[in-house]
Parts: structure tokens; C-alpha cells; sequence
């Protein structure tokens, strides 16, 4: 169940004032008060039970228009001379503002007692309903950024051979300066020349577009939905940006709309069952909701919802919903 | 005596038995007879004035004793370096990172690929037998080439240049290279070191890595011989220091060895330069000089004794003379050794 | 009809010599015998009754192994400051080997004669089924490059603007020599640095990734397919390249295997209905064909061929075809 | 008599005055009244010598008639260019285009942005009142730096550099800038400037175009005024030219002014500079010199007579003494006119 709210932000770790204001930003957004560049949308999953909040994702309607957005883009350049026959294919870094304008699948956290029950594909891809629905507020092109690759030890071979020469500091200061959203310094610090990528270490060059092992499943996730390495790294811990048409992305090309109707002999959703679940949003942009229900529930026009369910979408026999099952059928 | 002439396709054999004996890298200098053979003949054309259009002048020079006609040495002139094509230098300059809100301030060094160089005059394919490094042999041969340059001022730049070879070690590894060129060139030093003697200057353009290269991003041992030169080319740079060289911000795209620059006007031998005519005799004591005839084509250079004096004439000895290929009423020039 | 095939190839002006190379290329390229990398496809389209050559189209397996492939890739800069409040998006042209690797449709040329029932249209797009059926013979990735915008008399604003400078002779030299395959021109030439755009006129920065008139409907036709610009332009006139995941082409995708059956019964396809044909491939790489049929060929699972059709094919009844329709539903 | 000396915040109303009269575009003095106050102050801790570690030395003088107590002129020194943050300018070098294979080859000229300069002694402020342009108080203001520097030559780099002003019309377009910096600025020339003189340096860093400039994209009109000064600051070159400076390959990055050098060793001021204890007198005739005391936070300096003499003391006029605040056998430097 995700709907926007902002209970329980205080939880995030080193972050009370830039959540506070992202908060804001994100009320300004689902009211439409915001120019649509400086939009972002926050969704929080809450235990309907319980009223407890279990995790918050967002997205942004359209990165780099405030604070700048900076990648490194991969190329190649090739190396050929036929008269003495040599012809390498070697990679350079080219610093890059290129996916400025795109929107971006942003923040997630989920808290760890609620890492069960599918709850962390819901939350995550709950928000591919809210892009069917809602296209003309965001971009044709949508990324998210993934972290980079760190050892046990948090050391990340793509700073230490790159920029650390250039900043100065820990990894985790830059990293922390920039989730602050103080990007100045990287127009002042930040090498402005491409990077050849064979100048640097062995092990700096491994992690290009690589991410952290903790992050594999949320690229799985991600690339499930159709997302794919779109050439552009971060230019501190070399992790992979992802991106797609937000109009390929799985569950928005599958999703559908239904007619609503109400019974009581609609199937429970069983949680154990992968491939057994649908995603049904409530398509209203104000009081955005979605939840998982059986796939059972979805005839040809119309979706079963048990009164229960209907009452937590906020919908009512007749209304619209649009649903997609939760996972592409491959995995 | 020891004689600086222009080379011809006699001295071939001579010169191929010198660079085997002296395992030099002489870059500028193919082993190969077919190149080298086509290297005297630019330098003919050179010496004789006649390019063809076909571009900037080479000289090549050979230092011979005139009593066994061995060869002991080379070396060579680049009208124009580059020779109509460019010229790759890196040029080490610095760019600042500063941070006012975090103040960071610090200088980072970059190399840029820099054409600034081209057609500067540049002196090359220096050779000599290592029986004679240390004597004044080594000095003549270098410093022969100031003395043509006087005699024929209005064909050279006034800027001289001299790369001076960098640090590798008797394998040919060499630290700069294996963290530069060679991860585009894609082959070891000395290969690409025989294709720079060989080969057109197109495989430059198309292999060398055009974006500036920070310094930090090299491994240590490859930065720290930026700008450092081999140590077998220490007599070749004191005597270049004396002649008032200096280095610049500009290395060898290969090895990374300093450029060495002087005005021409403000070199040692040219500064001091004097021309005066040759009155052939018997010559007693005096001074040791650089003394050249003033020819073009059959120019000439050996060390020999005179006494600077006032006037139009000077005594020079006949054996020097004859050297010289120089006659009574013949102008000459000398420069202090 | 397209088979491989090297009659009429002299036809084609200015380029005698190349076009031989191309052709043993071609040859080898179907046989096997070239490595992967350096395989071309060459097609022809044979009016059977005639016998007459009336176009061809080639694929390319994998460009930029033999000469290095150039683009500029148009990248955003953002130029923002908070502290004076500027915030200004503009683009950088970066020269970029990035497309090595991609396979290329390649060559298209059509006599004029021969402009009309729909046979463009089967000479471009064949080409699709034969991707669909061989895809280990090409990259991920494939890539079309347009021919950039020039005015009436033949005047390239961008090459004006930008390649004048550097390479000291007029656009059609330079284009020509580029059709030679003589690329090292390129790197001594070419300007290494990345190109600011707002510094080039205003009539090249109108005309980057826009294609000549004449290429429009070409353009369309990729489009349709599901070929976008990737923002690669050509380096001398700006047009844009455009590319796409093999496997998402709209004719690959859309394509299905059926057994063949003859039949008498089968309708003639009618060349005047646009939406009314279906491209059928014989699945051979050896004697690779294509044929125009109508869509009521297609059952379920069987194809209809009349007894003349399948002999073009080569096929027998019980043997395997590949279809799809022409064009594309929505055109 | 006309006196150079440090400024104060009682100057605050003098400079405003002639920041509004002389009309003159002085990048780094701000005509904002809480801005020029800040200037002062900076100086005020440079000449205490007194910067709190907080970066690199401003120094910021006056000219001020001693009679009527009048201003007439400011000029300043940064110690080090850019103050710790990078010194911005374009260094205009040449790129070989050079094709073997098509028999071309031509040079284009390229601008680099360059933080090379970051660091060097920078001559700037120089505001005079127009009446005195051609008078010796111009060299008087503008030379009393070298004086300065000489006296505490241990605070300052050897290499000193002046940026000239481009060219620019009375309405503030600028060739150079339009088709440069204003296309990622997004503001005219003189907003841009004004921003120069008021804001910190970051949005330079964060704003200007990194990659090279290749100057045959710029319009005619544009790369005609590449290393041009505007006609107002011919007095000034002149001055400079004289003093030893020369053109470099530096241009401003905002209005492509020219970047002027000199090794203060060998500037006219101080190489011709000369220590001696002064003796307070009447004085007939002699030569007129540069006279300053040799204080460092009550610096001043004068044009005045002297005959030059052997020996370790000399005569001052009272009124010199006087203006310099002077006592006998106090040391004073003095350097011809």
C-alpha cells in the first residue's frame, strides 16, 4: 500500500533537513503547485494494519534543473593506424550533464522488518503505475542511478584512482556533500578533461559501471523492468546508470485498466506465491494508492476487489483502476 | 684532425657500423640502409638548397678524422621540426582545483598534447663513438651545427630545440611510456621508438591519446621521470646548458626526456661568433676554436688554435685550412670552444 | 525479391572499384569464410519475370574494425551558478568512436524505375527478417546513419560551419574521400576537441541531427521500426544516426516462423493495398530470399505460397518460412 | 606634491568619486560602497601584513596630491593571481593539421583555458583622473607598485603580469565576449564584469566553457580583437612596454584583452632601483626619480629631484622627506623617471 505521506522520515539516517524539505517539495508536487521540472514525488508503504510505515521510495519528474547532474559518459576511441597495423578499442570519460532533463527513479528505503512479503517490489515498482498513469508529468526517458562497487572495507577503487587525486577527502565526505545537494564543488574540483580510462588502476577500471553487491538485486529489478545500462557512470564511485523509455518499461507497456467491482469471493493474495500478485493503483493523482492483490481478481474488464481492498484504494464499484501483475513473467 | 662535413652515400657503411657499435637510440636515425640511404638524400637536397617544395630542410653532418677517414659521430638539423607535419610535444602545465566553500586549494598537473613546437629549428640525431664523449670531439660535432646554422641564419627558426632522451632502462621498459603511449600504441617502447625512424608521422596522429593527461592518475615511477633525462645524455645536456639552453614545459611525447630550448642569437657559439677572412700560414699557440668555412654546400668545422685579433684577416693553420677546404680571401667564422 | 547477387552493380556511379571489394565481400561474408566482424551483406531486388536488377541493400556485421567510424556525439552541458542565479543548457559535440561495434544498415540504392509497388519498402525492410533470423551474426545493437541536411545547391550549413575550417576543401571532397574508405584523413584533420555549439552559425546548429529532404522518408520508414536518434551526428554534415536493440526492431519482433503449404488457392498480393502484405524470408543465409505475399497467406501456423511463389523461395511444402507484415500496423 | 601611498577606509568617498567620474572599467575595484570597503579592509590586512592565513595579500594605493589632499588615482597588487582560487585566461597556441596522405598542412590557432598565471604578482586597479593621463603622475601611481614590491620583494613572485583592457564600445559590447562568454554566461559583458568585481570567483569554475576555443569558429569581428588592447589603455601598454613587459599568450577570458609579462627583476623600475640612507636638505636640481620610503604599512613614494652620487647616503628635498615621512639616515630606494 503506497500512498504519500510523511510519517516516520525521521528514520532515515543524516538526512532530517534535507527530508524535510524534500517533503515539502514532494506535497507542492501531488498538488501541482511546482513547475514540473522541480517535481518529486514521494510514496511511503504503510502497514494498513498497523499504520506503521515500512518504507518510502520517489521519484523526480525531471533531474539537473536545480542543483547540476553530472555522469561520466563511457565512449570508446579507437586507436588504428593501418600503416603499422595496430587498431585498440580503449574507453575515455567524458564528464557529462547529458541526462539532465530525464526523470529519475529516486530514494528507496525500506525499513528491515518489513523486508518480507514482496513488500520491497511493491514499494519499487509501484511507482511504474503512478508513470502509466501520469506520462505528461514526467520525460520520455527515464534513469535511476545505482551505487557503485565498494569492498567489504567501504574502499571504492573508482574514487581512490580518480577522485580522490582531485577532491581531497574521503569518498564518503564527497558522497555526503552531495546528498546535502552542495554540487559547487564539484564544478570547482572535479577534473574537467576526459579520462583515459586505460591511465587508470587495473582495479579502478574492473568497477567502471559496476555496481555494489548489495545493490545487484535492485538492478535486477530494474533491468527486469526493461532498464539498461545507458553508458553513463557516477562520476565518484563509477556505479552504473540505468535508464529506458519510460513508455518500454514493462509494467507500464503491460499494465491495464479495469472496471472496478466489489465481491467477497475475491482470492486473498498468498504473499509466497511470486507470479501470483497484481499491482492495482487507484489512478488519482491526490490520494495515489496501490495494492497487491491476487492475479485471480482480474477478468477480462473488470477487477475483483474484496470491500476491504476497495476501501483502501478508495475506489468504488464502477471506478477505474489500472493493474499489472507484479513481476514480469520471465523471472 | 677531427672534421664536421655534410654526410654523403659514401659515409653509408660508416655510419651504419657506428650506430651498431654505439647501441644508441637515436630516434631520428633509421638503421635500416634503405632509410638511412633516403635520409642522406634529404640532407643533400638540404645542403644543396633544393627541397622540390617538398617541405623543410634536413641536415645531416658526420664527424670524421681526416687522417684515417673513420667516421666517429652524427648529427643532424631540422629546419622546421615536424617538417610540415606536427610536431608532438606534451606540455606540462598546471590547472587549479579550488573550492572556495570548502577551502580546498590545490595545483593539479596536466600534461596537453601541444603542437607549439613545430617548426622550431631542432637539432637531432646526434651519434657519436663513446671513445670520444668526453673529448672535444663531442663538442664539435654538437656545437658544428651552430656554426652552419650562423652561416645560413635566414633557413632556420630563431627558436632552437633539442629533445633529450628520457628515462628507460637497457630492456627498453620505460616507466613513461608503459603508463602513456603504450596503452594506445598498443606495442613497447622500442617498437614504437623504430616506427618514429621509420614510418611517415601519420600513425602519430591517429594513435596518440589526445586528452590532456593528469599527472596524479600516472604510478609514481612513471611521473617522476617527467622531464628527467637518460643518464648517458648528461654530457649532451651540460654541453647544451653551456650553450645556454634551458628546458621548457615541453617533453617527449614517448619517454617523457625534457625539450631543451635557446634563443639562437643568445647560444654560446653564436653569440660569440665572429667572421673574419682566412689568411692560411703558420700558426703558433693561441686559443682553441670552433672554425667553419662559410660554405653552404661543402661546409666545414673543425676545432683548431688561433689568435683573435683586430682587423678584417686572421692567421689559421694550414692543416686547418686545408681541412676547410679554405683559400686566402675565403671568409670564415669561429666561435670559442 | 532479394537474393544476394552482383549483377548491375556498375550502375551505381562513382564507385566501380569499391563496389568489387564490396561484392567479394559480400560473397565471402555469406559463405562464412571472413571473420564475423568483417562480414557485409550485400541484397539485391530481382525482378523475376525480368530477370532485372532493380536495387540494392547491404547490412554490415560490424562497422569501425577496419576503418575507425566517427561521430559526434551531442552531448548537454549545463552552465548553472547559483550564487548569480544562471542556469543555461547548451550542447557539446564530442568526437566519438562510441558506434564500433554496432551493426549498420548500410547501402540502399533503387533504380528509378523501379519506385513504386511497394518495392522500397521490401528492399529496405527485408533486411529485418534476415536480422531476425541470423541475430548471432550481428551486435546488440544496429544503427543507421541518414544523409544530413544540405541546401538546394548542395551547401551543408554544418560542414560550413565546422569541417571548412579544418579540412580545407569542399564537402563533397571530403565525403568522397570518406566513400574511398580513406579515414586516415580523419584523424589528421579532424578537430580532437570537443565543439561548443553555440559557437558554430546558427544555420549549423539548426540543421545538427536533422536529415536532407530527400532522406525523410527513409528516416520515417526506420522510425517506424522502432529506430531512434541515439544523438550521434555524421562529423562533415551533422545528420543524425539512428539506432535501436536489434531485437526490438518492429519487424523482428513481430516476425513468426510458419510451415509452408501450397496452395493454388492463394491470393495474389495486391501491390496497391498498402497494409495488405507480408514479407516472407526463406530462413536460408546461403540462398537468402524474400518475396511479397498477401496477409491471407498466413494461417495459424502455415504460410500459403502458390507453387511459383515457393520456387522463388526455394522452399517446399513442410519446410520453415519467416513473415511479417510489410509495415507496420499503426502507418 | 603628488604622494602614493596605501589606502584607508577615510579614502572610501575620494574613490567612489573617481570610480564615478573616470567612468573607467576597473574589474576589481567594486564601485558598491560596502565592496569597496571590503577591498580596503583586505589591503589594510595586507599591508599589516596581516592575512589571518586567509589567503594570499591585496594591496591597494592611492594617489593623493599633498596640497589639497585630493584623490587622483588608485592602482593595486594581488600577490598571487587569483588569490588561491584559479586566475582564469585563454592561452592562445596553434594546433598542426597536417594530412600526409592529401599533402595539407596548416595551423590553427586555438585558445586553451589556462590557470598557468594563477600564483604571479598581478598589477590591476589602475584608475587615474583623466587630467592626469599624460602627466608623471601616471607613472608616478602605476610604477610606485614596482617601488613596493621591491621594498618587500619577498612577498611577491618573480613573475609580474598586468591584464590590459579588450575591446569594448561605450555601450559595453564586446566582440570577444559575445561570442564567447556571453553564449554560457547568459548575461552581457558588463553584467559579467560587474559580477567579476562583486561575487566570489566560484561561478567562473562554474560557468566557463572548459574545452578549447578553436578560433577560426569565431565570428571576424571576434577573433580580430584575440590579445587587442582598447584604444583607452594605450597609456598604459606604453607604460608597461617601457618598464620591460612584453605581449604574452595569455588573453583575458572575458574581453580577449591582451595578458602582459614581465620577470621583475628585469623591469625598468627595478633593475634600475637603489638603496641608499637619506640625507633631508636643500636640493638644486638633478634628475627626477621615483622616491619611496622603504615602510612597508606607511609606504609612500614620490616623484622628486636627486643627484645620484657615490656613496651610501643621499640629499632629499625637505618637502620629499617631508611627504615620505622621512628622518635622516632613514633608508630610502629610488629609480629614474
Amino acid at each position: 500500500m503506497a500512498k504519500h505521506s510523511g510519517v516516520g522520515v525521521t528514520s532515515l539516517p543524516d538526512n532530517r533537513q534535507k527530508m524535510a524539505a524534500k517533503l515539502d517539495q514532494a506535497l507542492a508536487s501531488f498538488e501541482k503547485s511546482l513547475p514540473l521540472t522541480e517535481r518529486v514525488y514521494l510514496f511511503a508503504l504503510v502497514d494498513e494494519s498497523t499504520e506503521e510505515l515500512a518504507g518510502i521510495c520517489a521519484l523526480e519528474s525531471s533531474i539537473g534543473h536545480g542543483d547540476v547532474w553530472y555522469n561520466y559518459h563511457v565512449g570508446k576511441s579507437v586507436h588504428a593506424s593501418r600503416e603499422i597495423g595496430v587498431h585498440k578499442i580503449t574507453q575515455t570519460l567524458y564528464l557529462s550533464n547529458d541526462l539532465t532533463g530525464c526523470s529519475e527513479i529516486a530514494t528507496l528505503f525500506l525499513m528491515p522488518n518489513f523486508r518480507n512479503n514482496q513488500n520491497g517490489h511493491l514499494l519499487s515498482r509501484s511507482r511504474y503505475l503512478f508513470l502509466a498513469e501520469f506520462p505528461e508529468l514526467f520525460g520520455d526517458e527515464i534513469i535511476a542511478e545505482m551505487r557503485g562497487y565498494s569492498d567489504e572495507d567501504g574502499n571504492s577503487p573508482f574514487w581512490e584512482s580518480l577522485g580522490r587525486h582531485f577532491f581531497q577527502m574521503e569518498f564518503s565526505d564527497a558522497d555526503y556533500l552531495t546528498g546535502l545537494g552542495n554540487k559547487v564543488f564539484i564544478a570547482e574540483l572535479m577534473p574537467k578533461f576526459p579520462i583515459h580510462v586505460p591511465m587508470l588502476t587495473a582495479e579502478a577500471q574492473a568497477v567502471i559501471g559496476r555496481v555494489h553487491p548489495q545493490t545487484e538485486p535492485a538492478l535486477a529489478m530494474l533491468k527486469s523492468e526493461g532498464f539498461e545500462f545507458n553508458h553513463y557512470i557516477d562520476i565518484f564511485d563509477g556505479g552504473p546508470s540505468v535508464g529506458t523509455k519510460i513508455k518500454n518499461i514493462r509494467a507500464v507497456r503491460e499494465s491495464k485498466t479495469y472496471q472496478v467491482g466489489i465481491s467477497d469471493q475475491t482470492p486473498a493474495p498468498d504473499f509466497g506465491v511470486k507470479h501470483g500478485l497484481l499491482m492495482v493503483s487507484n489512478r488519482q493523482l491526490g490520494e495515489y494508492r496501490v495494492l497487491l492483490v491476487d492475479q485471480g481478481a482480474a477478468g477480462d474488464d473488470t477487477l475483483w476487489l474484496k470491500p476491504a481492498q476497495a476501501k483502501i484504494l478508495h475506489v468504488r464499484a464502477g471506478d477505474t483502476v489500472r493493474a499489472v501483475s507484479l513481476r514480469p513473467k520471465e523471472l | 684532425m677531427l672534421l664536421v662535413r655534410p654526410s654523403t652515400f659514401s659515409d653509408l657503411a660508416g655510419i651504419e657500423r657506428l650506430l651498431d657499435d654505439t647501441d644508441a637510440r637515436v630516434t631520428t636515425l633509421p638503421k635500416e640502409r634503405d632509410k638511412l640511404s633516403e635520409k642522406i638524400s634529404e640532407s643533400d637536397d638540404g645542403f644543396r638548397g633544393d627541397t622540390d617544395g617538398e617541405g623543410p630542410s634536413s641536415f645531416l653532418f658526420v664527424l670524421q678524422d681526416t687522417d684515417s677517414n673513420e667516421l666517429y659521430g652524427t648529427s643532424g638539423i631540422d629546419a622546421e621540426a615536424g617538417c610540415g607535419y606536427p610536431f608532438f610535444n606534451y606540455r606540462l602545465d598546471e590547472i587549479v582545483h579550488a573550492s572556495h566553500h570548502l577551502n580546498i586549494s590545490s595545483k593539479v598537473p596536466v600534461l596537453f598534447l601541444s603542437h607549439e613546437l613545430t617548426g622550431r629549428t631542432l637539432l637531432r640525431s646526434f651519434t657519436i663513438d663513446p671513445a670520444l664523449t668526453k673529448s672535444d670531439g663531442f663538442d664539435l660535432l654538437s656545437r658544428a651545427r651552430l656554426m652552419y646554422i650562423a652561416a645560413n641564419s635566414d633557413r632556420f627558426h630563431q627558436e632552437v630545440i633539442a629533445e633529450i632522451q628520457g628515462i628507460f632502462d637497457e630492456k627498453g621498459a620505460c616507466p613513461f611510456w608503459d603508463a602513456v603511449g603504450r596503452k594506445f600504441f598498443d606495442m613497447d617502447f622500442l617498437t614504437a621508438d623504430y616506427y618514429c625512424s621509420m614510418k611517415s608521422k601519420t600513425f602519430m596522429s591517429e594513435l596518440i591519446p589526445q586528452h590532456p593527461v593528469y599527472v596524479p592518475l600516472l604510478p609514481p615511477e612513471a611521473s617522476a621521470t617527467i622531464g628527467q633525462n637518460h643518464p648517458a645524455a648528461n654530457r649532451t645536456c651540460q654541453l647544451l646548458y653551456r650553450e645556454g639552453f634551458h628546458r621548457s614545459k615541453f617533453i617527449d611525447p614517448f619517454d617523457g626526456g625534457p625539450v631543451l630550448k635557446a634563443q639562437l642569437r643568445y647560444t654560446h657559439t653564436i653569440s660569440n661568433i665572429r667572421f673574419k677572412t682566412a689568411r692560411p700560414s703558420d700558426v703558433v699557440g693561441g686559443m682553441k676554436y670552433l672554425i667553419s668555412n662559410q660554405s653552404n654546400q661543402d661546409f666545414r668545422c673543425v676545432i683548431g688554435t688561433l689568435v683573435d685579433g683586430i682587423g678584417d684577416s686572421i692567421r689559421i693553420s694550414l692543416d686547418v685550412a686545408d681541412a676547410l677546404n679554405v683559400q686566402a680571401g675565403d671568409d670564415i667564422a669561429y666561435s670559442p670552444l
